[in-house]
């Protein structure tokens, strides 16, 4: 017993002007189903308004039709007037015989014809809408925030000092990221580890946060507001209760040549150790791989000293779970490493290095003292070669973007350089110098007017080794293409920021999307820089893009801020436009198959599956099962699923096979 | 064929399986026909001959054969194929039933209980059509627009709405297919030629993707309507645009399924 | 070539009635009073309780139900039915004026000529009702004619009562004998009925079998379980009635869907005996 | 839908476009606002995302007695929904082949991605395909097909 | 009435041309691959002769895969009225029916004019003619001598023809429809002499005792094992009763758009486990093996019961056409064989 109302808006002028409403009016009073019909001038004015909550009540509405101007100006005037007069908001639909007509025609018959056509289309449409209600969705106000550099660090203060529970997750003995390994930042040189230090003391102290150090994310499942996130801690061997991090462990360990990861290979460690001095936590783990017991059973020289007994070799991964109702990605990225280059000798060569190894060699706290010696021999070096774009917008090697920060830091280390070797000679090689960003270009022309930087413009073709000396041939293109041959001591390579090492497998853990070069992708590239396609899923930091600690920090206040936004209700509201699958009687039950082909389909993994049970328990049939909080409604599977086993409320099948009817 | 045979037994005797789905002579010298297995010593029946053609898998889906226990079933290349799609489909489990794969001359049996070893089995060498098929194929793809319009109209208006060619169908084993559901009847029950080219577009698009060219459908037509030639077309097409197969694997993509950012769109303005 | 045609009617062609009242029963469940818009038709039309007829949406195809209103009330027919698949959803959303088709009456009817100065107990479950309200009023409109009345009728819920107004007249006349019920659970507050299912009220108000005529109709685990109770009070398989429902498109003896073995529900049915039933074999 | 021109008598094509609400639909709306004038024989028939599109409302259309179909959504990319337009995408090279196969005239059956910005794109489109469908003419085939072969 | 005449082979275009100029439609077997299929023929040139039997019956000339019913328009606000046209079918000559197929007409009359005669079959069989041609040939699936049938059975034909030597028919005018046929070329037919057709006709092995069959059945019916083994490779495709010349089920549909509608019968299989699928998920057939049983029940047990006479002619066409090669006769001696043992 549909009862629908019909309500056609002159607009003034605007549609009235081509559109013969009282045509459209008269003809709506023929269409079964449809019990009142009016033309108003300004239907969305109060007096509008009124007359559409004035018919609903009087004659008794199931459905209406709104006339006007497009949707996306005023659905939501109407469907609050049709809620205001009891009648549910989704059973009122507008037609847009404005944008979509009177505007874009001449006034005429076929003009008139085809209003009423789009207002015909809507009725037979409103006819089959359902009473719909507004998804409500519980949030459990715990973020989880997966890598603790500087950006994930920013996002676990930010949400923990608005009240909130963190569970912030490194995959490394110790925070900080890849700025605790970055000797001072451009563009105001400020020592790095002076700013980074305190904040990763703050997350140590801050009790909102719990902090899993030398762990990793398992697996996530659920839903915005509802995940469950599996956590494996790794084996530390180490019991972080009793440990005090005294030290004595690493100072006694026989293993004391291993590569240190933090230096970038330019200092060592012992098996036994703390990634650097101001690790948070400050308590170290055994490598395994590296430790004397692990490898021949023998040794145990730690657990002797160890005052307080924290040495606990049987020690297990262990996997702990947390319910968390956001996360944030912030899981950083990695340099390409100088093997990557065969024209710079797959980096065979000693005293070609990346420039993070060079920030190690900066750095005060680095293997050298912050003295700028090569690693081959120890010697300062007299001319030093920087090559910008090793690897980035090289479409050739598959890298063909820019990672932003390498010009910005080239100049800083040539700087440093300079700092530290007056009479030293810098070059450096670049494609074109992009500085944009406040206080950037200044920087770099400093580096040139006041530093006396050579910046040649050109590619570096081939760097070789030559009576001890590396030779770096390349040409400037400045001089019309010049061939260049600069004998240099020390090379540095500004090789291109990466996705970090595991992004490709934590995305599809995360069920987000990444690109091609397997940084995390976000929601959309401009108006949702922060969000992921998984709703509930932040991103923040270098593993969505190359990008400077500023904007690093820019991003992770602003995820921050979307998880806050998330917390700060109790229950999610959706508009309930999601799909559902059917239920029929038994013994069907649901015509789906349970194919999960629509599974495999949906863009935001809404799709799981859902076992039908007997009394007995017994599983009758597995079936799909749309998880309405994470459904965005797009459709894609109802479209797919062939049984017409899936449907998408407020569109239908039978909606818009109604509308095609009454074309 | 004694190898197959004995297997058969085997595998009855040891209760491994309580039923074997495999070929017995049918009614004349040129047919064969479904055997189900239930006793070591009614493997005597068992053939493998070119007459052996039925997909078999179809069966495996059955309810009432599915009643029948743990399933053993004689699968050639494509049932074998059949097996590994249904498996990427969810419809079948590993270990749900063991296949003995039948090497494309008929003379090789291999007990293959997992899908992992099915994949190897399998190999990649999809079906493709008969000789007379591939003659048929390229004579309506020569044709004008009009003339193939004209063509399939002809066939497709013979078409009295069966549905033989779905039940025969491996794939289409959907609880309610679409022709079924009435709210919207998307599809008209009756057979007149709108509703007849609805049909095959529509079942055409459902396997697109997903045939896995065992001719079973058209087999099954009575009115010898030549509708696998519209699921080979289309898996013709995947393969080209996406480089999609089926039946290559048990967890394998469909088509449709996913996508790729360059994917082509030449037609697309 | 021309060739005469004869004059065999068109046993697929409804009449045209107009839906000249709709009462909403339950949700979902709607009650449609309709009258002939061809008056000659309605003159010739003639009815027994127990038929039923092929309703059509036009548009969604035809669907069976009983006739639901008695004999004895001329110029309409009324039907209740339950929106269930296409054509009960297209008859649903039809409103007062609307025009509907209907074809029939078919089928045969329940013998209230030989029932007459019996005791009759109706026993029914849900929406099946309906089948039984025809003869309900047909025999309260010829109560002389019968003895005692005793309707026992039960729902899931309060709300899936069907007849909420006619319940109350039932239980209002002396003569009837009315005992309502819900499944425990389907209770209101001010339920004032049994709470129980229907087989167990069925005991407990224990008919006598005496010169008694039972109806029956209810979802199958319903009768299932009424049967025993009914027999234990001593009533005889064919003196039990109920009407079975098995699909049918044409209603006539052609469609070949109805069949329980060589019997058809719509031309040897809707009615039958529970000794008629259990010779059939167990295909309905 | 009654479109003929009644006044010339000429024949003015029947056509349905099915958009996407985020791009097309928005773009059209931009038409609109932009006040660019274009054919008066389409109707827009909204849904969420093109990946809704399903290939049967194509089919139905032409059943309907169209002469024309466009499809249109977001460009890849673009998609409100990240990633449904290339699902919709594929399916449709896969559907526009079976088409042609099937010896469906694949000229009245227009794909295109208009996004919210192309109020402009979209006039055009409706112009274009209005003329390449009215040189077609009516759908002559596909609509002699309603009543064929009931007795 | 039965008149014997002769015909020559290639008098037959002749008749074909005359009939066609009666105005009259004519039906024939037309070969597409290897099987031949009803369908309407403009020219003798068309029609093959050579198959044992078609691959569809000819039942389409009186009961269409696809009629209309029933036509109405919608008014205003959704007011229908019927669009009313006198029912008038081609008239029809079907040619080349073997006599199985001539015989299945009485079975379809039985359901359409049991109780409520139907206008529908009625008129157009009342319009139709039949010319059969006697099977020469038979194959292994064919038992029409089983179900009281055979290769030169006259019932249910107009004209019946068996060829007789190469270049004649004898042909056997049954009917007056038959006759009215010859009136169109009288001058076709000439006096039969003393020729028989016996001698031509196929031998057909009779492979059951048809009485012993139905005594055998019924009692077979709850014994589901034996339904469940025959049935098991059944896809329930329903191909076998869209073959058959004497499977009459249908289902009833609506089409409709804005204007108007149409009520449409068409053909439906017991086969289907939708065919009894009550809308509330009931169904008082669910399983293959059931349905199949409704399917032999119905032809050998309850036909004979309702209708007194068979649902089966023995064309062997369900057995030829079924996709897994499920073989009627061999069931139904195992049916006969297996009610009198048990
Ligand atoms: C040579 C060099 C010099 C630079 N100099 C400057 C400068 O002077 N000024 C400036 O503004 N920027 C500079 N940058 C850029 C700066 O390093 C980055 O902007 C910044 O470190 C990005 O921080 P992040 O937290 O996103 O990533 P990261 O610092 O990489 O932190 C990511 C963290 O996540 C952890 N992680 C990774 N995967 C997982 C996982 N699966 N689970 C758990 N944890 C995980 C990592 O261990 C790491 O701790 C420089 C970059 C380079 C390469
Ligand atoms: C003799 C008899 C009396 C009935 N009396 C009533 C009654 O008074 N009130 C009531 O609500 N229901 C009654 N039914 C059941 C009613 O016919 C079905 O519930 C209804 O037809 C299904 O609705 P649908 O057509 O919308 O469903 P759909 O599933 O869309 O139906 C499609 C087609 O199937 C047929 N069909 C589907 N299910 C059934 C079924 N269970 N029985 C018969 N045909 C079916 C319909 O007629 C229709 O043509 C009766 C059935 C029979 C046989
Ligand atoms: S909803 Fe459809 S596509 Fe999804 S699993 Fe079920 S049948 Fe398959
Ligand atoms: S509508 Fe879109 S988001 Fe929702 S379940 Fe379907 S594919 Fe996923
Ligand atoms: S045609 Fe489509 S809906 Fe029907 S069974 Fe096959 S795949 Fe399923
Ligand atoms: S098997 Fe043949 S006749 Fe039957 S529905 Fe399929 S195509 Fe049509
Ligand atoms: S049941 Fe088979 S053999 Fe008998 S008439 Fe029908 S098709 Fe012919
Ligand atoms: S043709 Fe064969 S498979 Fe199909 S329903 Fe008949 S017996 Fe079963």
């Amino acid at each position: 017993m549909a009862r629908i109302g019909v309500f056609v808006c002159h607009c003034g002028e605007n549609i009235a002007g081509t559109v013969d409403c009282p045509k459209v009016v008269e003809s709506m009073m023929h269409i079964p189903g449809v019990v009142h019909a009016v033309d108003y001038k300004y239907m969305c004015s109060d007096p509008g308004q009124r007359m559409v909550r004035d018919a609903i009540r009087e004659h008794k509405l199931t459905g209406v039709v709104v006339a006007a101007c497009s949707p996306r100006m005023h659905e939501p005037t109407f469907r609050r007037a049709c809620a205001e007069a009891g009648l549910n908001p989704f059973l009122c639909e507008i037609s847009n015989i404005r944008e979509h007509c009177s505007w874009v025609h001449e006034k005429s018959e076929a003009t008139t014809q085809k209003a009423i056509d789009l207002v015909r289309v809507m009725v037979e449409k409103v006819k089959r809408n359902r009473e719909l209600q507004p998804i409500s969705v519980p949030v459990t106000k715990t973020a989880l925030v997966l890598g603790g550099g500087i950006a994930g660090i920013q996002a676990a203060l930010d949400i923990a000092n608005c009240g909130h529970k963190v569970v912030l997750v490194e995959r490394e003995p110790s925070i900080g990221g890849h700025m605790a390994q970055l000797s001072e930042t451009f563009p105001t040189l400020d020592c790095s580890q002076c700013i980074m230090t305190p904040r990763m003391v703050e997350v140590a102290q801050n009790e909102n946060i719990t902090l899993y150090t030398y762990s990793e994310l398992e697996s996530l499942d659920g839903f915005i507001g509802n995940f469950k996130a599996k956590i494996r801690m790794k084996a530390r061997s180490v019991d972080m209760n009793l440990c005090t991090g005294c030290g004595s462990c690493y100072q006694k360990c026989p293993q004391k040549k291993i590569p240190s990861e933090f230096n970038t290979g330019l200092g060592t460690r012992t098996a036994i150790y703390t990634p650097f001095l101001q690790a948070v936590p400050n308590k170290p783990v055994i490598d395994r791989d590296n430790c004397l017991y692990f490898k021949k059973g023998v040794c145990k020289l730690c657990e002797k000293v160890c005052p307080t007994k924290a040495i606990k070799y049987d020690q297990q991964d262990e996997i702990v779970e947390v319910d968390v109702g956001a996360v944030v990605v912030a899981t950083g990225y990695n340099v390409l490493n100088t093997g990557f280059f065969p024209e710079y000798g797959y980096g065979k060569y000693k005293d070609v290095i990346t420039g993070l190894q060079f920030e190690r060699l900066a750095s005060a706290s680095g293997p050298t003292s912050g003295e700028i010696r090569r690693p081959s021999d120890g010697k300062v070096p007299e001319t030093v070669v920087f090559v910008a774009c090793s690897g980035s917008r090289d479409p050739a090697k598959g890298l063909p973007y820019c990672s932003k920060v390498c010009c910005m830091y080239t100049a800083k280390h040539a700087m440093l350089y300079k700092h530290k070797m007056h009479e030293g000679k810098a070059y450096i090689f670049y494609m074109d110098i992009r500085a944009g960003g406040k206080m950037y270009e200044e920087f770099v022309r400093r580096a040139v007017e006041e530093d006396g930087v050579n910046y040649v413009r050109g590619r570096v073709s081939r760097i070789y080794e030559e009576d001890g000396q590396l030779v770096v041939k390349g040409a400037d293109t400045l001089l019309g293409g010049m061939p260049l041959e600069i004998k240099a001591d020390l090379v540095v390579l500004a090789t291109a920021m990466v996705a970090s090492p595991g992004a490709e497998e934590l995305a599809q853990k995360l069920h987000v999307s990444y690109d091609a070069y397997k940084f995390i992708s976000e929601a959309h590239p401009k108006l949702r820089p922060v969000e992921t396609n998984t709703a509930g899923v932040f991103v923040a930091g270098a593993c969505q893009a190359p990008k400077d600690i500023p904007e690093t920090v820019a991003q992770a206040s602003g995820a921050a801020s979307k998880v806050l936004q998330l917390f700060s209700k109790p229950e999610l509201m959706r508009e309930p436009v999601v799909a559902v699958v059917n239920r029929t009687a038994p013994p069907l039950f649901s015509t789906c198959v349970g194919c999960f082909l629509c599974e495999k389909a949906c863009p935001y993994q809404a799709i799981g599956r859902e076992e039908i049970k007997a009394r007995d328990g017994k599983v009758l049939k597995v079936v799909a099962k749309v998880n309405a909080g994470l459904c965005q409604g797009c459709g894609t599977c109802v479209a797919l699923c062939r049984s017409k086993s899936i449907d998408l409320q407020g569109f239908t099948n039978e909606q818009i096979f109604a509308e095609i009817m009454a074309l | 064929m004694e190898e197959l045979k004995n297997k058969v037994r085997e595998l009855l005797k040891a209760g491994t399986v309580q039923a074997v789905i495999g070929y017995r002579a049918g009614s004349d010298e040129k047919t064969a026909r479904v055997a189900f297995v239930r006793q070591p010593d009614e493997a005597d029946g068992l053939i493998l001959d070119p007459r052996c053609t039925d997909n078999l898998a179809v069966y495996l889906l059955k309810p009432e054969v599915k009643l029948l226990g743990k399933l053993a079933i004689v699968a050639r290349p494509t049932t074998a194929r059949t097996i590994l799609q249904l498996a990427s489909e969810n419809q079948l489990a590993d270990g749900q039933v063991i296949v003995l794969g039948v090497s494309a001359d008929g003379k090789a049996v291999v007990e293959l209980a997992s899908f992992e070893a099915l994949e190897k089995f399998v190999g990649q060498v999809p079906a493709g059509l008969t000789e007379e098929e591939k003659v048929l194929l390229a004579k309506i793809e020569g044709m004008s627009r009009e003339e193939r319009w004209a063509f399939w109209q002809s066939e497709f208006a013979r078409c009295i709405k069966c549905y033989a060619c779905r039940a025969a169908c491996p794939m289409c084993y959907c609880s309610r297919c679409i022709v079924e559901s009435n709210q919207p009847q998307w599809i008209p029950v009756s057979p007149h030629d709108e509703g007849n080219l609805e049909w095959h577009l529509v079942r055409a698009m459902h396997l697109a993707g997903r045939c896995l060219n065992c001719g079973f459908c058209a087999k099954a037509c009575p009115m010898g309507i030549p509708l696998n030639l519209l699921t080979q077309r289309l898996a013709e097409e995947a393969k080209a645009a996406f480089g999609a197969v089926a039946g290559g694997s048990a967890t394998g993509e469909y088509a449709l399924s996913m996508f790729k950012a360059d994917d082509k769109e030449g037609f697309i303005r | 070539m021309a060739v005469a045609t004869s004059n065999i009617p068109n046993i697929y062609k409804p009449y045209l009635m107009r839906i000249e009242k709709v009462t909403v029963e339950a949700p979902g469940v709607r009650t449609f009073r309709l009258v002939f818009t061809n008056p000659e038709e309605a003159e010739k039309f003639t009815f027994q309780a127990g038929q039923f007829a092929e309703y059509s949406s036009f548009g969604d195809g035809e669907s069976t139900f009983c006739i639901a209103s008695s004999p004895t009330r001329k110029g309409y027919v009324e039907c209740t039915f339950r929106q269930a698949g296409r054509v009960t959803s297209g008859l649903a959303s039809k409103d007062v004026g609307d025009v509907i088709g209907f074809r029939g009456p078919y089928g045969n009817t329940f013998p209230l000529e030989a029932w007459e100065g019996k005791n009759i107990v109706f026993v029914a479950g849900g929406i099946a009702l309906p089948p039984m309200r025809c003869v309900i009023w047909n025999v309260l409109d010829l109560r002389d004619k019968y003895k005692d009345v005793t309707i026992l009728y039960g729902a899931r819920t309060v709300a899936d009562l069907v007849y909420k107004d006619e319940l109350a007249e039932w239980d209002a006349r002396p003569d009837v004998r009315l005992v309502t019920t819900v499944d425990p659970g389907g209770e209101t507050p001010d339920w004032k009925g049994q709470i129980g299912f229907v087989p167990a009220v069925v005991e407990k108000a224990a008919p006598s079998a005496e010169n008694s005529i039972a109806v029956v109709c209810g979802p199958p685990i319903m009768i299932k379980f009424t049967l025993p109770v009914l027999s234990k009070l001593g009533f005889k398989p064919e003196n039990i009635f109920t009407t079975l429902e098995n699909r049918m498109k044409c209603g006539v003896g052609k469609c070949g869907r109805c069949n329980v073995g060589k019997t058809y529900v719509c031309k040897d049915g809707p009615v039958f005996t529970f000794a008629q039933v259990k010779e059939l074999p167990p295909e309905y | 839908m009654e479109n003929d021109n009644k006044a010339t008598g000429a024949f003015e094509p029947k056509l349905v476009a099915f958009v996407c609400n985020w791009c097309t639909y928005v773009g059209a709306d931009l038409a609109g606002t932009s006040r660019l004038k274009y054919a008066s024989n389409v109707r827009v028939i909204r849904l969420p995302c093109t990946g809704r599109i399903d290939f049967m409302l194509i089919l139905k259309a032409f059943a309907q007695g169209m002469d024309g179909v466009i499809v249109s959504g977001c460009h890849p990319g673009d998609c409100h929904y990240t990633v449904g337009n290339y699902h919709a995408r594929r399916r449709w090279i896969l559907f526009r082949s079976l088409l042609d196969f099937a010896g469906i005239d694949v000229r009245r059956v227009h794909f295109a991605w208009v996004s919210a910005a192309e109020g402009a794109k979209w006039a055009d489109l409706v112009n274009k395909v209005s003329g390449e469908v009215r040189e077609l003419g009516p759908y002559k085939e596909y609509q002699g097909l309603a009543g064929k072969g009931i007795a | 009435m039965a008149e014997t005449r002769l015909i020559r082979k290639d008098a037959l275009t002749k008749l074909f041309e005359k009939t066609r100029q009666s105005g009259r439609r004519i039906l024939a077997p037309k070969a597409k691959g290897e099987q031949a299929f009803f369908e309407e023929v403009t020219s003798f040139g068309e029609v093959c002769l050579d198959h044992v039997q078609t691959r569809s019956s000819a039942k389409e000339a009186v009961f269409p895969k696809c009629e209309a019913l029933l036509r109405y328009k919608f008014g205003d606000k959704g007011a229908v009225s019927y669009d009313e046209k006198p029912f008038e079918p081609p008239v029809t000559v079907v040619f080349g029916t073997r006599p199985c197929d001539a015989r299945s007409l009485a079975a379809l009359r039985a359901v359409f004019n049991w109780d409520t005669p139907d206008k529908f079959y009625l008129e157009r069989e009342a319009r139709t003619t039949i010319i059969s041609v006697s099977c020469t040939k038979a194959d292994s699936d064919c038992f029409c001598t089983s179900v009281g049938g055979g290769p030169g059975d006259t019932a249910g034909s107009d004209i019946l023809l068996t060829p007789v030597s190469d270049k004649e028919y004898l042909a056997e005018i049954l009917t007056e429809k038959g006759q009215a046929i010859v009136a169109l070329a009288p001058e076709l037919f000439a006096t039969a002499g003393g020729a028989q057709k016996e001698p031509h006709l196929a031998k057909v092995a009779v492979q059951f005792d048809v009485n012993e069959l139905a005594k055998t059945i019924p009692v077979t019916f709850n014994d589901e094992k034996v339904w469940q083994e025959q049935s098991l490779a059944c896809l329930g495709c329903g191909t076998c009763a869209y073959v058959c010349p004497t499977c009459a089920c249908f289902d009833i549909q609506d089409e409709a758009n804005r204007q108007g509608g149409v009520r449409l019968r068409c053909w439906d299989s017991c086969g289907f486990s939708l065919f009894t699928l009550h809308t509330s998920g009931h169904n008082p057939r669910h399983v293959q093996s059931q349905r199949w049983r409704q399917r032999v029940m119905h032809k050998f047990s309850y036909y004979l019961e309702r209708q007194g006479m068979l649902g089966c002619v023995g064309c062997g066409r369900c057995s030829r056409a079924c996709p897994v090669d499920m073989n009627l006769v061999e069931h139904l001696k195992e049916l006969a064989l297996h009610g009198r043992n048990g």
